[in-house]
């Protein structure tokens, strides 16, 4: 993004900033008290720059950002202190009226899920037209015409038609497209991005920031981008403010931050991530317990009951942010700033490796599932129901996981990845295909012997909240499975159960929205694992839970890997999860595997242009690599699975297709690519008809 | 949208003529309903007619095809006490009934929606608990008390015409129609009221009002047009089936206000056991029923894109 | 097939009938009452004094709709109210039952009473011009006889030669009706009737003209042309209302005063409260009153002169089934009436307005009527438990009761009820019916048990009480088992009480035809309290007198509107 | 694209959404667990303590357990007996010995009311019981097997809900014939729909939840997850909805009685009393006679619509906002 910060020219009467806070104060009244989301926290933006506010799940940085725009309600909120300035102007002081004349004008904003946030009863074009009317004296019809162009400017295909559609005819890339014309319709100064790509895929999210620098760079847009995503931040921001309980904990440069963090927190943050790009993963080094309860926010430093450097001296006073050098920018609020930039330095464990007798390679399959397939059918019908088509979620699947190991199923959403793993464990019936657990055919079982079996093959969901049934306890839902497949519940059973997972004991009687959201995933894992199964589905068992407690949950996993010697089969769609706890990895698009390779061959080598294109999307935490990065930003949405290209599937959106010679063009199109042996190994196997290596983990 | 129209039309014929089957049995299968009883015994001819038109001494499938095409000819014979064809009854009472129903549906939106807004968006304020407390008791006071109320202290007043009146007395039917049909609104209303207010307090927290907040729309705006568009939803689906059932005819409200409707018929013929128009009348009530709710369901589908595609 | 459907009919539709009865305890009547009845009951009005009459007014009220105003088909007391204002017959009744001359200027039977000859008055004509002959009345004889018209109300004619033929449809003309010379209409009956001129003051009786045509003239049954002193203006507009003018061209008696009469249409079960409801808003001339309202309408009207009480000829009882158990037997229904306090219902539900019956013949056929004679009719716990033990009514024992819903029949029964339940310890499984399933019930073959009934004479003569209800060949029913299509619906049978009436009917002499129906009322009520009565009948009126003269209840409970007059 | 059912409520928003706006008891959930003191019976704990706080809710309480108290020994602490009648002393106004004064049966008409208590509560409950088992059962076949049971269903459903209910009413209990039982029957018989139509959504949207599909990872049938795991998180809102359809279902009966049709016309039901005292609603000093019973109505109606509300805006926190 553009580097250049302009500051020195802005700026009449108090601030030099286009954009400044200062100590603002948010607080919610509730009937658990006083909730303190935003306590005192002052940043500043200017022109064409990026700040990224970072934290995790309730450190207030989205409250701060939406006060900006009148858009907390107040009553419940109340606001004891804080300015914030527009080129001078005082916001919050301004009749309402005033205000209002700046909200969608001078700042902009477009939010998480583009889905909830258009309204679904106006079509798209309409949306954005009553934006430009709102804001410029221009006729309706002028309006319309605005929004048709400014579809066009951010991509979208086809505006004129896309403008006469409704939200929900969109795909959510699209929608989020439409979000950025709407908000960018008014030429704003400040563009508020609150986890603009979170419910996005990472290819889309990629293609959405470029969207978003592109627009930034043409009209010298200040940002600011409110994101839990360290790697999204890495890549795109040139300040960075990490917010913990809602005040700020450091701030500083991009690469300040990453490079030379002073405060625990943030180094905390960054010893939790995993990182696609190291060879040999590290260790993860969790941040232990959870984010505190803005309610009961804990004395001093707020962080200090979940830091390894803390001393009386946090407990007392809240510590001030301080420059971390005389007349730096970078500032921290950690009285341990020295002891964080030591451990800092210090290089990390490798993760542990799955002790094994024998080499992953040579041992028997845990697994062994044969041309999969899973077809839903698309039914119309009052009375008698007829087949009109089939969804092809899974078509024709193959995969072999040996004991002890994790493979790995990546794709984006919609891939079939997580049909697989419900198909493998017949929570949906297969179409077709076979699959063996331990040498036993699972497809051919009967109900009652499928359930018995059942013990054997367990399922983590990705969802926490979402996954325990909210009217039992946590010892009545760990009991259930012993009822229901036959074990002793003595005593002792789940008090073990729940301390092989991490949890206390007394927990068992708790409900489960009594939990964290890492806690309750604990619970999940109890349940799985309980009764010994030798195989387990993780469903994305991590991409609900914030970063800090990512960590402290794959590094259970990891730990219960070895000390039951389980199988995995993991799904997921975070590349960067992927690489750290995968033996192999398996990379999907529409419902088929495209490449399918040992770990590192895949990271480092990969030979699909999905995968490559996958790979090359999600962004590293290191502003440094991030740097020298290429980005195959590709375009348009997976197709619909009921009705999927013919040939190779992937040629419609394949960057590689397009730079391919006509008769080649139409063997893509012509003929679906075989999985074949890669690069002469064995052990790496691609769906491509010009499949080649290309580098794009490292600039 | 034709195909999704096609299909409500199907789903329509066949709840339509399930009901009526079970209408036919309950009323024909039975005992012949036509059957002389009682003090006004029907004339022999006129029983021998109406089983003559629906076929009792043929087999049951034959009788219901027979009652089915009657039915569709608007035919359903002619009545034990003044002898008139039903068809002419219910000719004369209709277009009073579907005005007083949709006088009443346009009462009870238009209290009942900026009831429930005020309500929404004043949330707990004075007016909010003011608007709270009297839907609710609105709603546990039953019709015919405010039916009698009105005609007891309000009729005659004002532009409300005196209950009972002379016949010759003519009064337009705008003003005739007035009272029974704020009769009939005020508890429709309360429940409009109550519905308007929780699905506009559901929206008023969606993602997409606090982007019309962000666009700088003003709040009457905001809500006048992107919170009420989506809160008006379920409202509209409350419409229809009140709708739907005051086509049918508003039993108590014509009667205590003698309105010369479906209702006011349909109580005179269970006063005197007038079999064919209680059939007659209860067929017309599911006919009108279904076909509201089926119109209604494919406005709904014009007022929320979402379910358009079919 | 002999039954007052008039009669009763409006007594289904207008809860009024039900619950307004007569009260027979005036001080004049006191004395001849035998001092059995305490003094209850609303005194009966004296008659305003007649006002001159002049050309003029709209007179207004209320009806609930009428089965028919066609004569053919004429019969609840609404019916004939438009009836008698459309036609006007052989013979008129006034309101006391007295009768004078309409169409026919003289009447007179032969020796047995077999054959009946009516002189017409010259020179009468229907609205339309039509001539009003004695071929006028011998067609509307058969338009009401012939099988096709389906008459309700044919039985009126039941008594003339050729009847049977014509409801069988094997006859086109009715035999004994001569119509040869077209002053004077003779006719022949199949049996004795000294009061068959009674009849001819019927609606169906009435004279039609050519255009009537066959009774499904849709036209003529909306819009009918008659004789009378009113004519239609316009076709009756159902469940709305009927408008009526003065005929200039009658000719039978004394023109009508009034312009124009306007019946405006009230609801089948809340009739009463909104005739009460309109006379109070302005919109009615004339009203009857809701029961509960009556002592407060009396006190409001009473002093404005407003107020009109009659006793009529009708009576409130309770048909008993005596064919099967458990009131069976004369002890057994003498135990229910005993056990019933008449007077407390009249005093606490009818609060006064009513007056506890002793006889079934009432007191308005002041010659017949002979207090006391229901000697069972007098509260009496003690007698009536004593009773019910003899006749094995013991506690316990389940007695069925049903009423017509939607007559406002309610509140007394269920004071019946409760008494019954409380003094003779019996169960009584009550219910609410609609009219015409009570009707139907009471005419099963297995019928058992009580069922509110009320009558109203169709004719001014006290054989019109016994006859339809008590005779044998009333039952209407060939075997117990059948379902009983006359009127006496309690299948009551005794060939004494039979044999009093034939002689009665063929009796000449007023006199001795009274004292042959006091013994048969005697057999049937006195002795076998065939039926139990409970309220006299006494029916109360509201009158716009401030601005008509003449304002006074005919004989079928209607404003004589005939003679009405603005003041 | 989808099917065109109605659009159901929002997704349940997760906790990123709207919890960052409203901190509420949302941020409590995801942020840190509940410390040890404030345990109680797990979330019903949570949702009685809402409860508790919303002062509408507790005033319905309040009057939904006096009624139902009354209903239960109402008959023994009445001054008069209900039924007993005293027609020397016919309506009487209220008065020391008569609170409410007597009807045109001189009952005692505050007994009668009670007495109707009694009834309103005991009809209301019985056919809003009934109700459930058939809506619930009958949604929960429909909702959970889907495919011809739910189609068929469904047309079931809407073919019911095609009779208007009051005369569907009035023709059920002509057919049945007069007494209490039938008015439940044909109250049940018009009333199942909603709540089978509301457990059927509640069904379908819970039948995709992922605890239903671990519980079936585990080795549950059907059966047991239908009992277990389906129903008793679908019955919320269904409980809810058959609160509310209590004050319905009073307010039907005595549109039924008013009609003389159902209980029997000696019962002092409300809606009787009130028909009965329908002629004395212009009579000066007898108002008493209609507003008694109205009012014993309206004030059952609210009460149970309060618990109602107040159940519904506990059982979601979602609807309340900070307060």
């Amino acid at each position: 993004m553009a580097r250049t910060s302009r500051h020195a020219a802005a700026a009449p009467g108090e601030s030099r900033h286009l954009l400044e806070v200062r100590d603002l104060k948010v607080h919610f009244q509730t009937g658990g008290g006083v909730v303190k989301a935003v306590d005192g926290v002052s940043w500043h933006v200017d022109a064409g720059e990026t700040l990224a506010i970072v934290g995790e799940s309730g450190s207030g940085k989205s409250v701060s950002a939406m006060t900006l725009l009148g858009l907390v309600p107040s009553p419940p909120a109340t606001f004891p202190s804080g300015r914030v300035l527009l080129e001078g102007r005082s916001l919050l002081d301004m009749p309402e009226q005033q205000q209002r004349r700046l909200r969608g004008k001078d700042i902009a904003m477009i939010f998480q899920d583009p889905l909830t946030a258009l309204n679904p009863v106006f079509r798209v074009g309409e949306q954005i037209a009553e934006m430009v009317r709102t804001h410029q004296d221009i006729g309706k019809m002028a309006a319309k015409t605005r929004a048709v162009e400014l579809l066009a400017e951010v991509g979208i295909p086809d505006p004129r038609l896309r403008a006469t559609q409704y939200p929900h005819e969109f795909s959510g890339g699209m929608r989020q497209r439409a979000m950025i014309a709407m908000a960018l319709a008014n030429d704003p100064k400040v563009l508020i991005a609150d986890e603009p790509t979170t419910a996005l895929d990472v290819t889309v999210q990629a293609q959405i920031m470029a969207l978003l620098e592109k627009l930034q760079a043409e009209r010298d847009t200040a940002i600011v981008l409110i994101t839990h995503d360290l790697g999204l931040v890495a890549a795109h921001a040139d300040r960075i403010m990490v917010m913990y309980a809602g005040r700020v904990v450091e701030e500083g440069t991009n690469d300040e931050i990453f490079a030379a963090p002073r405060h625990a927190y943030t180094h905390g943050l960054l010893s939790s991530l995993t990182r696609m790009d190291h060879v040999r993963p590290e260790k993860l080094e969790p941040i232990p317990g959870q984010p505190p309860n803005l309610a009961r926010v804990p004395q001093g430093c707020a962080f200090h009951p979940r830091c390894r450097f803390a001393s009386d001296a946090c407990r007392g006073e809240v510590p001030l942010l301080v420059p971390a050098a005389p007349g730096s920018a970078h500032r921290h609020a950690c009285l341990h700033s020295d002891e964080v930039a030591i451990a800092h330095e210090r290089p990390r464990e490798p993760a542990p490796v799955v002790a094994a007798a024998t080499p992953v390679e040579e041992r028997a399959p845990m697994l062994e599932v044969r041309e999969l397939v899973k077809h839903f059918p698309i039914k119309v019908g009052t009375f008698v129901k007829r087949t009109v088509g089939e969804v092809r979620a899974v078509d024709g699947v193959s995969l072999s996981i040996p004991e002890g190991s994790t493979l790995s199923l990546v794709g984006e959403s919609g891939c079939g990845k997580s049909t697989v793993a419900r198909a493998i464990l017949r929570l949906h019936e297969p179409t077709s295909g076979s699959v063996e657990l331990a040498g036993r055919d699972i497809t051919g079982m009967s109900q009652p012997v499928l359930r018995k079996a059942r013990s054997d093959m367990q399922i983590v969901f990705q969802d926490p909240y979402a996954s325990l049934n909210p009217r039992m306890t946590v010892r009545q839902i760990l009991t259930e499975k012993y009822e229901l497949l036959g074990g002793q519940v003595t005593d002792s059973t789940i008090p073990d159960l729940l301390e092989t997972v991490g949890l206390a004991a007394d927990y068992a009687d708790r409900y489960p929205h009594e939990f964290s959201g890492g806690q309750r995933q604990r619970v999940g894992i109890a349940r799985a694992i309980a009764l010994n199964p030798r195989f387990v589905v993780l469903d994305e068992p991590v991409s609900a839970l914030d970063v800090s407690i990512q960590a402290q949950v794959l590094n259970l996993l990891e730990e219960l890997q070895q000390e039951f010697g389980l199988t995995y089969l993991f799904i997921a769609h975070d590349l960067s999860v992927v690489r750290h706890i995968s033996d192999r990895v398996a990379v999907m698009y529409l419902g088929g595997i495209v490449e399918i390779a040992d770990r590192d061959a895949l990271f480092e080598r990969p030979h699909h242009p999905y995968t490559q294109a996958l790979i090359s999307a999600v962004p590293i935490p290191d502003p440094a690599v991030e740097r020298v990065r290429e980005r195959i930003v590709l375009t348009g949405d997976v197709p619909n699975p009921a009705n999927p290209p013919s040939g190779c599937r992937f040629r419609t959106r394949c960057w590689k297709h397009l730079e391919l010679s006509d008769d080649d063009k139409r063997r893509c199109i012509e003929e679906p690519p075989p999985l074949l042996s890669a690069s002469g190994s064995g052990r790496h196997h691609v769906a491509c008809h010009f499949a080649g290596e290309r580098e794009v983990l490292r600039g | 949208m034709a195909r999704f129209i096609a299909r409500r039309l199907v789903q329509a014929v066949l709840v339509i003529l399930a009901a009526t089957f079970l209408i036919f049995l309950a009323t024909f299968a039975l005992g012949d309903p036509f059957a002389s009883s009682g003090e006004k015994a029907v004339p022999p001819d006129i029983a021998e007619a109406n089983r003559e038109k629906f076929g009792l001494d043929k087999p049951l499938p034959v009788q219901y095809l027979l009652y089915v095409g009657n039915m569709l000819r608007g035919d359903f014979g002619i009545d034990f006490d003044q002898h008139r064809p039903v068809s002419q009854l219910l000719e004369a009472a209709v277009p009073n009934t579907v005005r007083l129903a949709i006088v009443a549906i346009i009462i009870d939106v238009l209290i009942g929606v900026i009831a429930g807004v005020i309500a929404a968006v004043k949330r707990y304020s004075f007016w909010d608990v003011l608007v709270t407390v009297i839907a609710t008791l609105a709603i546990g006071i039953p019709v015919f008390v405010i039916g009698v109320v009105l005609v007891a202290n309000v009729s005659g007043w004002g532009p409300f015409p005196s209950v009972p009146r002379s016949f010759t007395v003519q009064v337009p039917w705008y003003q005739e129609v007035l009272l029974p049909a704020f009769t009939l609104a005020i508890i429709d209303a309360a429940f409009i009221a109550r519905l308007m207010r929780g699905s506009m307090l559901e929206v008023l927290r969606a993602d997409y009002i606090r982007t019309a907040r962000a666009k700088g729309l003003s709040e009457r705006r905001v809500i006048g047009k992107h919170a009420m568009r989506n809160s008006m939803i379920p409202v509209v689906t409350y419409v229809g089936v009140s709708l739907g059932v005051l086509f049918g005819g508003a039993i108590i409200t014509e009667t205590i206000f003698q309105y010369n409707g479906v209702g006011y018929l349909l109580s005179r013929a269970i006063v005197n056991s007038n079999a064919p128009i209680i059939i007659a009348v209860v067929v017309f009530s599911v006919v009108a029923y279904v076909l509201i709710s089926m119109i209604v369901d494919i406005l709904y589908a014009f007022l929320d894109p979402r379910i358009r595609l079919g | 097939m002999r039954r007052s459907r008039a009669a009763l009919s409006a007594i289904a539709l207008s809860a009024v009938v039900g619950m307004v009865l007569t009260g027979c305890s005036q001080k004049s009547n006191t004395g001849s009452n035998g001092g059995s009845q305490a003094s209850v009951g609303f005194p009966e009005t004296q008659d305003l004094p007649p006002v001159a009459g002049k050309p003029g007014g709209t007179f207004r009220l209320g009806i609930t709709e009428p089965t028919a105003i066609d004569p053919y088909n004429a019969q609840e007391s609404e019916g004939i109210l438009v009836n008698k204002a459309l036609f006007t017959g052989l013979v008129n009744v006034k309101p006391n039952g007295d009768v004078y001359d309409g169409v026919a200027s003289k009447w007179e039977p032969n020796a047995d009473c077999t054959a009946w000859t009516f002189t017409l008055k010259p020179g009468q004509t229907f609205s339309n011009g039509e001539p009003v002959d004695s071929a006028a009345f011998k067609r509307g004889w058969e338009r009401t006889s012939a099988k096709d018209s389906a008459s309700d109300v044919a039985y009126h004619l039941n008594e003339i030669k050729g009847f049977d033929e014509m409801q069988a449809g094997t006859a086109t003309t009715l035999s004994g009706v001569d119509a040869t010379d077209p002053a004077s209409l003779k006719v022949a009956l199949s049996k004795p009737d000294c009061e068959f001129n009674l009849r001819t003051a019927a609606p169906p009786l009435a004279p039609v003209p050519t255009v009537a045509g066959a009774a499904d003239n849709k036209a003529y049954n909306d819009q009918p042309i008659g004789n009378g002193p009113f004519k239609m203006d316009g076709p009756w507009q159902h469940d709305r209302g009927i408008k009526l003018v003065r005929n200039d061209t009658f000719g039978a008696g004394p023109k009508a005063n009034l312009d124009a009469v306007e019946i405006t249409i009230t609801p089948a079960d809340t009739g009463i409260q909104a005739e009460y409801d309109g006379f109070n808003n302005g919109q009615f001339d004339w009203a009857r009153v809701p029961t509960p309202l009556l002592s407060q309408a009396r006190s409001a009207q009473e002093p404005k002169n407003q107020w009109i009480s009659k006793k009529t000829a009708g009576i409130n009882y309770l048909l008993v089934s005596v064919t099967t158990k458990p009131l069976d037997t004369a002890d057994a229904r003498k135990a229910i009436s005993m056990a019933i306090d008449r007077a407390a219902i009249t005093q606490g539900i009818f609060q006064g307005s009513q007056v506890p019956a002793d006889a079934f013949i009432p007191a308005s056929f002041s010659k017949v009527y002979q207090p006391g004679v229901c000697e069972a009719c007098t509260y009496n716990v003690d007698e009536a438990k004593s009773l019910a033990q003899k006749a094995g009514l013991t506690p316990g024992t389940e007695v069925n009761f049903q009423f017509n819903t939607g007559g406002g029949h309610e509140e007394w029964t269920a004071a019946v009820k409760q008494q019954l339940e409380t003094n003779l310890g019996l169960k009584v499984t009550y219910s609410g019916v609609p009219f015409r399933d009570l009707l139907k019930n009471e005419q099963q073959p297995g019928a058992t048990g009580l069922f509110r009934a009320g009558w109203t004479a169709d004719y001014p003569t006290a054989g019109n009480f016994l006859t339809p209800l008590l005779s044998t060949a009333a039952i209407g029913a060939a075997t117990p088992q059948d379902v009983a299509v006359g009127d006496n619906r309690g299948r009551y049978s005794n060939p004494k009480f039979d044999d009093l009436l034939a002689q009665a009917a063929a009796t000449q002499d007023e006199a001795k035809r009274d004292d042959l129906y006091k013994q048969a009322e005697k057999i049937a009520i006195g002795d076998d309290l065939a039926l139990i009565p409970l309220f006299a009948r006494q029916q109360f009126r509201m009158a716009n007198t401030a601005m008509f003269g003449n304002v006074r209840m005919d004989f079928w409970e209607n404003p004589t509107l005939s003679e009405i007059t603005l003041k | 694209m989808t099917t065109p059912t109605s659009a159901g409520p929002p997704a349940d928003a997760d906790a990123t959404g709207s919890a960052l706006l409203l901190p509420g008891p949302d941020a409590a959930a995801s942020g840190t667990t509940v410390p040890l003191g404030a345990r109680g019976s797990g979330q019903f704990a949570d949702i009685r303590r809402r409860f508790v706080r919303n002062r509408l809710a507790m005033v319905g309480l309040a009057i939904v357990t006096v009624l139902i108290v009354l209903a239960i020994i109402g008959p023994y602490v009445t001054p008069y007996n209900a039924f007993e009648q005293n027609l020397a002393n016919t309506l009487q106004p209220p008065s020391a010995d008569h609170w409410f004064g007597t009807d045109v049966l001189g009952r005692d008409l505050f007994s009668g009311i009670i007495y109707g208590c009694r009834l309103a509560i005991l009809v209301g409950l019985l056919t809003v019981a009934f109700s459930l088992l058939i809506g619930l059962s009958l949604g929960a076949v429909a909702g959970f097997k889907g495919g011809a049971w739910d189609a068929v269903i469904a047309r079931f459903i809407d073919i019911f809900l095609a009779f208007p209910p009051l005369v569907g009413a009035i023709v059920i209990v002509r057919a049945v014939g007069g007494g209490v039982t039938p008015v439940i029957v044909a109250l049940v018989a018009l009333g199942w729909m909603t709540t089978a139509r509301l457990t059927r959504g509640q069904v379908l949207a819970l039948r995709e939840a992922e605890y239903v599909e671990a519980a079936r990872s585990i080795g549950a049938d059907n059966r047991r997850i239908v009992m277990r795991h389906v129903l008793p998180n679908a019955i919320a809102p269904v409980l809810v909805y058959a609160f509310t359809n209590i004050g319905v279902v009073i307010v039907a009966m005595a549109s039924l009685s008013y009609l003389g049709i159902g209980v029997p016309p000696d019962v002092p039901e409300w809606g009787r009393l009130i028909s009965q005292a329908t002629p004395f609603l212009r009579v000066e000093g007898k108002s008493h006679l209609w507003l008694a019973p109205a009012l014993a109505i309206a004030i059952t109606t609210l009460g149970f619509a309060f618990v109602a509300d107040g159940m519904r805006d506990s059982l979601d926190p979602k609807l309340r906002g900070g307060n």
